[in-house]
């Protein structure tokens, strides 16, 4: 039997002014278990808390009842006064008389009333509370982080330099993402290449780290502090320890034609290739679907002029298991497909591009050596059209845009047209917009120098149809500030594609039991003060898999996640909220309706031996819950049709109590 | 393969040649083409407003007629078929209004929009299937470079309709290409004519037809093709230079079954 | 001989997260519900077992509601997922047992919606109370 | 009259038993009277050739005993399913209750099952049943041999069959049937279309009767908990006997929910009520809003499929609307 | 009629909620009856959300729309301004005697090769 201690906070008057605190602590004496009953002016204060230490050592109290504002408001005071009075700090329960009772009530005896009965329930919990102890899982002192683009890199690079091994792992042959593809970024203006290509470097020299390029994960198990991974290194056909990046090879190769990814397929890469100059690892791959010697087995160039003799058309898809304690998801963002939007004639002149396109074409390692050149004819553009918002807010159809704001686009579109205006002074520049939205450290005055300094044109409206004609594009369009519709003849257009998340970002959720949105971007555990951390315990995001991101959101949200990556990593054993699920053995029928439930698997099964009443025994399937993954939502308690399954804290005896206290 | 075939008043006067091919091709081709007893006008244009019910009535009853036979309807007029499909699909997703129509229909049974509603090019396509016409056609058009125009009826509104890409449609290129032709894609070769305007205002019909010849001309048509009659008038009426010909004009050269259709 | 006002009791199940919230948020701003309404907390909404359901009715609870989260906004992603399935299937076998539907409800109150919280309460109290004592689920021995 | 004989069984239950194959066959043995039929597990050929009995009252689903037989065997034991006791033989695997590589399951075609309350309703004094092919001939105490036509004893719940289909079997014998469109829930509609006093009054009645000797429990496939919640002290509901009408409602209410997404609707709980009372008619009612509100789904189809319960989708409709389908009475 | 009925009469008659509109202009840009418009699609939008619907009924501009629904595939929003256009003439010529066209007019528009698809047309359009 417990012996239960009462404490009636007045709240000052908030509590005392509508419920008579005196008559509910002496109604409560009565109760089953309660050995002291008491009232105080306000409980939380220090002298409160002290009343109630006092009281726990003179009466020997074994539970607490705090009559008083909400759980939510003090409930972490009062845990923790009870474990310095010496006590479980699971043997407290609130009764909230306040927030549900005397600010909602306005009568005395009614007030009252309600606060004797809901103190009775929580009096009737108490007396079935068992102490609990938060569970402990070890950590294995190692993060993977999936993604190598800034997102990924600052991650990495982050949790490394504070002293833990990291391993990346990118599907592409090379490290550094979208970023390494931009020209310059805004709203400073400095060159993309300058400011990522020292952090690739870094990564490639920096000795926790590890990356696993043109590789990508397969599988995960386990939770947090504990995942096993599989990770799937892609046969490149080059043994990346004996390679050297020196491009022989590249030069030899006879198969040129093959449209090159890196810029965005405006020019041809050889069969083997290193997708640029910096590229970490500088290591050569062979494209499987390109190479004659892979397809026919005829060639063998490459293999012939490697000096290394790095070449290894035997090469297999190699898997790795290797064993993490936190995970960080930097999967990135595509730009969408523009073939739903041929009004603007993507499709039928090459003139008209995306922006990811033109960062190539103006940028000194792209198809045209930065030259500002059409890709159809070579020519110098003299007028162009900027699109804003080609695919983002668009909720009319959901095959062909996204519901979002890319968030990207109108920063970047003024970053396009000042450079042009800049380089190319004899260039017309129109940008058509339905907002401009510049919120970010100095990101408005960019965009106010692109219109007053470099005379770019600004006109709110949207672009209806674009019409190739001859050599140029005819674009009609509306300017809602003169209420006119316009008819510009440009040599280039240039579509802000919407940016949706990598099309990888789906499966590897579902190996992470990470939740998404529907637009398949993460969901983080809290859109406010839990940004980085997916719901998942152990998974963490960084970057654009969580939503659209400049570079410096994205660098900042990176060193975010790694903080709280290198937060998780530093502890030894993980304590969890003991709150959580667990399965009775001997009821349990392993019937599986408890796993299928569970948001965050955290249940498993295994087979066990059970002695019986007649001295045999029997193997039989039962659940077990991970404490260090089972978040305590007690969806398996319900489907659980034996009731094998109880949540400690909240569980069936506990809540019947209280139904019981409340329905007397 | 049997259809129900929605003709239409302009198929039956100005519009015969489009009309005549498009059953001698499909007869040919195996496509019988039964016509629907007694229809009525589908009125020229769809009315988009909910409570506009008597308009879309003919269209109704002869999409009523073609469930009692268990067949898809066919029209070729690209008017035709976008008023009969747009009132189908009201009939499906506006439940308020089916239920005004079949309360004022007062027959056995209610229509909920079950008929399969084809236009002539997508029998071609999907049951026909471009490749047996393309084996059928004994006179392949080679070296004819051929702008498709679809106007705004055939695509749009593109969630109703469906036939293909709105923006960038391929129905009419393919077949072109069946038929042994080059197809030249041009951009405004899914902007309006200017339609029943050409009443109203026929400087702006003027306007909008030249626009789409200028276009198709300027990528290098030597031909343009249609499914409408009215884009047919207006783009021939408003001085097309090239030829314009219903795409079944077409069909039915290549197939060799070419002749005069006034007979 | 004057009779007593009939006050019904309601038990109220909400989810720690979010219609606990609301509940606290509709005392932060003071709006008034009955007194009758007596809320128990649980984690999530798919905690509440649709026993408890029936054991209110046993000891003598006139009306019973269930609040979560908004379905999508649940703290555990899915939990009110469940408990939209349970407590669809529960109420609709009640009802088949001729038990007034007006005695169940399930209403989504977010944190934020100390109003709705308020106006729920005060809407499910005046159908329970039209309704009269719940005499097809009661059990005389528990009766108050 | 089933079309499959006992000597068929016999044989085939001795042929597998003397070849290795099983070490044990669960099958009917034959009670006090004709029509009384219990599960056996026989050994051996001669208990089989004795005491093995195959009729139209041989309906006892037997999917439900391999959880605790598998368990206590070395080797396999043989077992023959009805059709719809191979639902029920499914969805136990799907519940990982017993191990399938420790049965062999023959399945047999069935033809429908006679209901003995249905019979004694027609005769008394039965002392001993010939099965012919026009009809059951019983030899009475009173009233000598009455013939008595197999359609006007045929149970409830064959009456309703849902599927002639075998979903699992190693063996097969006689001819595979087809899944039925059946009638099976008009009883329910007629039940919905009812006012809700009328609906009270009508489970009142058949409620009220229960004596709680949880023969449904025990014979219900789906209720194969190690301890059951009406049993366990710890539970909340502990609830050996009832008190009062109301715990014979919650008692049912809770049995049908525990079993409701997985129930095959195999009518064995009725089939066992000494009282009569229709139990079938809840777990039907929850079928029936199960593939209503979330589409069809028949429990033990296919083994792993994920039963509606532990299952959503993110448009399911609301509590408020499930009165809202159809014309349910207000 | 007063104005806020009117406002939702047409709303209910078209289906469109203009409260989706994000004023893009989209629909204004993609017209190809804009200059002969006194009122642009995305002002019809707007005219009838905020109830200022007076001047559309007495404007040319309700007889311009060529019902070509480029403006409704191609809103990002799904607003649908065609339909509102045809809302708002309804709510004019289904008045007696404010028929657009009348069968006098007709001789004088008609050539030889004018199909009958065209009368058909302008008289569902223009008149009731």
């Amino acid at each position: 039997m417990q012996r239960i201690g009462v404490f009636v906070c007045w709240c000052g008057s908030n509590i005392a002014g509508t419920v008579d605190v005196k008559a509910v602590a002496e109604a409560l004496k009565a109760e089953p278990g309660v050995v002291y009953s008491t009232d105080y002016q306000y409980m939380c204060s220090q002298a409160g808390q002290n009343l109630i230490i006092d009281a726990v050592k003179e009466h020997n109290l074994t539970g607490l009842v705090i009559c008083s504002c909400s759980p939510r408001m003090h409930e972490a005071t009062f845990r923790k006064t009870a474990a310095a009075a010496g006590l479980n700090p699971y043997m407290v329960e609130i009764a909230n008389i306040r927030e549900q009772c005397s600010w909602v009530h306005k009568e005395m005896p009614v007030g009252t009333e309600k606060a004797i009965i809901l103190g009775k329930a929580a009096v009737a919990k108490v007396n079935l509370n068992t102490p609990l102890t938060p569970g402990e899982s070890p950590v294995t002192k190692r993060a993977l982080v999936i993604g190598g683009g800034i997102a990924g890199i600052q991650t990495a690079l982050d949790i490394a330099d504070a002293g833990f091994p990291v391993d990346i792992v990118e599907t592409k042959p090379t490290i550094g993402g979208k970023m390494a593809q931009l020209d310059k970024t805004f709203p400073t203006l400095d060159c993309a290449a300058c400011i990522l290509t020292p952090k690739m470097v870094d990564v490639a020299q920096h000795e926790k780290i590890r990356i696993f390029s043109y590789s990508e994960v397969t599988d995960v198990k386990g939770f947090v502090g504990n995942f096993d991974v599989t990770i799937k290194k892609k046969a490149r056909f080059v043994d990346e320890t004996k390679c050297t990046g020196c491009g022989d090879c590249v030069d030899k190769c006879p198969m040129k034609k093959n449209p090159n990814e890196f810029n965005m397929g405006m020019d041809n890469r050889s069969a083997i290739y290193i997708p640029f100059a910096q590229a970490v690892p500088k290591v050569a791959t062979i494209d499987a679907g390109a190479c004659t010697m892979l397809k026919k087995g005829k060639c063998g160039l490459c293999s012939k002029v490697c000096g290394a003799g790095a070449i290894d058309y035997t090469q297999k898809d190699e898997f790795i298991e290797e064993k993490y304690g936190a995970i960080v998801v930097a999967t990135g963002f595509n730009p969408i497909s523009m073939d739903k939007f041929d009004e603007y004639a993507y499709n039928q002149s090459k003139d008209v591009i995306t922006s990811l396109e033109f960062e190539r074409l103006t940028n000194a390692a792209g198809p045209t050596q930065g030259k500002l050149l059409r890709p159809s004819d070579g020519k110098h553009p003299h007028k162009i059209v900027f699109v804003q918002c080609v695919g983002s807010r668009c909720a009319a159809c959901a095959e062909k845009g996204k519901e979002y704001c890319s968030k990207i686009c109108c920063m970047y579109t003024a970053k396009h047209a000042m450079l042009t205006r800049d380089k190319y002074p004899d260039t017309e520049v129109y940008v058509f917009y339905i907002d401009v939205r510049t919120p970010g450290k100095n990101f408005d005055e960019f965009y106010r120098r692109a219109v007053e300094e470099y005379g770019v044109n600004y006109i709110k409206g949207m672009v209806g149809k674009i019409v190739p004609e001859g050599d140029v594009l005819k674009v009609q369009a509306s300017d809602l500030i003169s209420n006119k519709q316009l008819h510009i003849d440009a040599d280039l257009v240039v579509l802000a594609a919407a940016i949706e998340p990598d099309k990888s970002a789906r499966p590897l959720a579902t190996m992470l039991t990470a939740s998404m949105d529907t637009n398949d971007f993460f969901t983080e555990a809290h859109p406010k003060l839990r940004p980085v951390e997916s719901p998942t315990a152990g998974v963490f995001l960084s970057g654009a898999c969580q939503g659209p991101k400049d570079i410096p959101e994205t660098v900042s949200q990176a060193g975010a996640a790694a903080s709280k990556v290198i937060g998780l990593l530093c502890k030894d054993k993980l304590t969890g909220n003991p709150c959580i699920a667990s399965a009775n053995e001997m009821m349990c029928n392993g019937c599986s309706s408890c796993e299928r439930v569970c948001p965050y698997g955290a249940i498993t099964y295994s087979d066990k031996e059970f002695r019986m009443p007649d001295r045999t025994t029997q193997i039989r399937r039962v659940a077990s819950v991970n404490p260090a993954v089972c978040q305590g939502c007690g969806a398996c308690t319900v489907a659980c049709p034996s009731g094998a399954m109880d949540l400690r804290g909240f569980a069936n005896n506990q809540i019947m109590a209280e139904v019981d206290a409340i329905c007397k | 393969m049997k259809f129900s075939y929605f003709p239409g008043c302009t198929l039956k006067n100005k519009a015969k040649d489009l009309d005549f091919y498009a059953r001698r091709s499909a007869e040919l081709l195996g496509a019988e083409l039964e016509e629907i007893e007694n229809w009525q006008c589908c009125g020229g244009v769809f009315t988009t407003s909910r409570d506009e019910v008597a308009t879309k009535l003919s269209s109704v009853r002869a999409l009523k007629d073609t469930q009692a036979k268990g067949q898809a309807l066919v029209s070729v007029c690209s008017a035709c078929h976008n008023v009969i499909k747009q009132t189908n699909h009201a009939m499906q997703t506006d439940k308020a209004f089916a239920d005004k129509v079949n309360r004022y229909m007062a027959e056995e049974s209610d229509y909920n929009g079950e008929t399969e509603v084809l236009h002539y090019l997508e029998m071609l396509r999907d049951k026909v299937g471009f490749d047996t016409l393309k084996e059928k056609v004994v006179n392949p058009l080679k070296g004819k470079k051929i702008g498709a125009y679809y106007g705004c009826l055939l695509l749009r509104p593109n969630t109703v309709m469906g036939m293909d890409d709105p923006e960038n449609p391929t129905i009419m290129e393919d077949l072109i290409k069946a038929l042994g032709a080059t197809p030249v894609v041009y951009a405004n070769r899914n902007e309006c004519c200017g339609g029943y305007i050409a009443v109203e205002s026929p400087e702006l019909a003027k306007k909008r037809s030249n626009a789409v010849v200028e276009n198709a001309k300027a990528q290098g048509a030597e031909m343009i093709i249609t499914a409408c009659p009215l884009c047919k008038y207006n783009l021939i009426k408003n001085g097309a230079d090239i030829p314009v010909v219903y795409f079944t004009e077409l069909l039915a050269e290549a197939l060799g079954i070419k002749e005069d259709a006034n007979e | 001989m004057q009779m007593k006002e009939y006050k019904p009791l309601i038990v109220a199940f909400c989810c720690n997260w979010c219609s606990y919230a609301g509940a606290d948020l509709a005392g932060n701003n003071r709006l008034n519900y009955p007194a009758d309404v007596k809320i128990i907390r649980v984690p999530c909404s798919c905690r509440v077992n649709p026993m408890f359901i029936l054991r209110a009715f046993q000891r003598g609870a006139d009306g019973v509601i269930l609040c979560g989260c908004h379905p999508g906004d649940c703290h555990y992603t899915s939990g009110n997922y469940y408990t939209r399935r349970r407590m669809a299937m529960l109420f609709s076998m009640l009802d088949y047992l001729g038990i007034e539907r007006e005695r169940t409800r399930v209403e989504w109150v977010s944190a934020a919606e100390g109003a709705k919280f308020a106006a729920t309460m005060n809407d499910f109290v005046a159908q329970v109370t039209a309704l009269g004592e719940n005499k097809r689920l009661e059990d005389l021995r528990c009766k108050r | 009259m089933q079309k499959i004989t006992r000597d068929q069984l016999i044989t085939k239950a001795v042929e597998l038993l003397s070849n290795g194959t099983v070490s044990a066959v669960l099958g009917w043995q034959k009670g006090e009277f004709d029509y009384d039929i219990t599960p056996a597990v026989f050994t051996t050929e001669e208990e089989i050739k004795n005491n093995f009995v195959y009729n139209d009252f041989c309906g006892a689903n037997f999917s439900k005993y391999l959880v605790a037989k598998t368990k206590k065997l070395e080797g396999k034991i043989l077992v023959f399913l009805k059709p719809c006791d191979t639902y029920s033989f499914n969805q136990l695997l799907t519940e990982h209750r017993f191990d399938r590589e420790k049965v062999y399951a023959v399945a047999i075609g069935c033809e429908g099952m006679a209901d003995v309350v249905k019979l004694k309703n027609k005769v008394d004094g039965i002392i001993s049943i010939d099965y012919k092919d026009d009809a059951m001939y019983v030899d009475t105490l009173y009233d000598g041999t009455v013939k008595v036509d197999y359609a006007d004893v045929l149970a409830e719940r064959c009456i309703n069959c849902k599927s002639k289909k075998c979903v699992a079997y190693d063996e097969l014998m006689g001819e595979d049937g087809e899944v039925i469109d059946s009638a099976r829930f008009d009883e329910v509609a007629r039940l919905e279309a009812m006012t809700p006093d009328e609906r009270f009054a009508f489970w009142q009645n058949e409620l009220s009767r229960c004596i709680r000797c949880n023969a449904c429990r025990d014979a219900c496939p789906a209720c194969t908990c190690e301890k059951c919640v009406f049993d366990n002290p710890n539970s909340g509901v502990e609830n050996k006997a009832p008190a009062n009408s109301f715990e014979e409602q919650m008692f049912h209410i809770i049995r049908a929910y525990h079993v409701a997404g997985r129930c095959t609707d195999c009518g064995e709980c009725s089939r066992v009520c000494p009282q009569n009372i229709p139990l079938h008619l809840l777990n039907r009612k929850f079928i029936k809003d199960i593939n209503e509100c979330y589409g069809e789904y028949q429990a033990g189809a296919e083994v792993g499929s994920r039963a509606p319960l532990v299952d959503y989708t993110e448009g399911d409709l609301e509590p408020g609307e499930v009165f809202e389908r159809g014309d349910n009475n207000a | 009629m007063n104005k806020k009925n009117l406002r939702e009469e047409i709303i209910l008659r078209s289906g469109v909620n203009p409260k989706k509109c994000m004023k893009c202009g989209k629909c204004s840009a993609t017209c190809p009856a804009y200059d002969e418009m006194e009122y642009h699609p995305h002002q019809f939008v707007n005219m009838v959300d905020t109830g200022d619907i007076e001047p559309l009924l007495n404007s040319d501009s309700l007889y311009k729309c060529l019902t070509c629904f480029a403006c409704v595939d191609r809103c990002p929003r799904g607003v649908e301004p065609a339909k509102l256009v045809e809302a708002v003439r309804l709510s004019v010529i289904r008045k007696q005697g404010e028929n657009h066209l009348t069968a006098n007019d007709i001789p004088a528009l008609l050539d030889d090769e004018t199909p009958q698809q065209l009368l058909v047309s302008a008289f569902r359009k223009y008149t009731k």
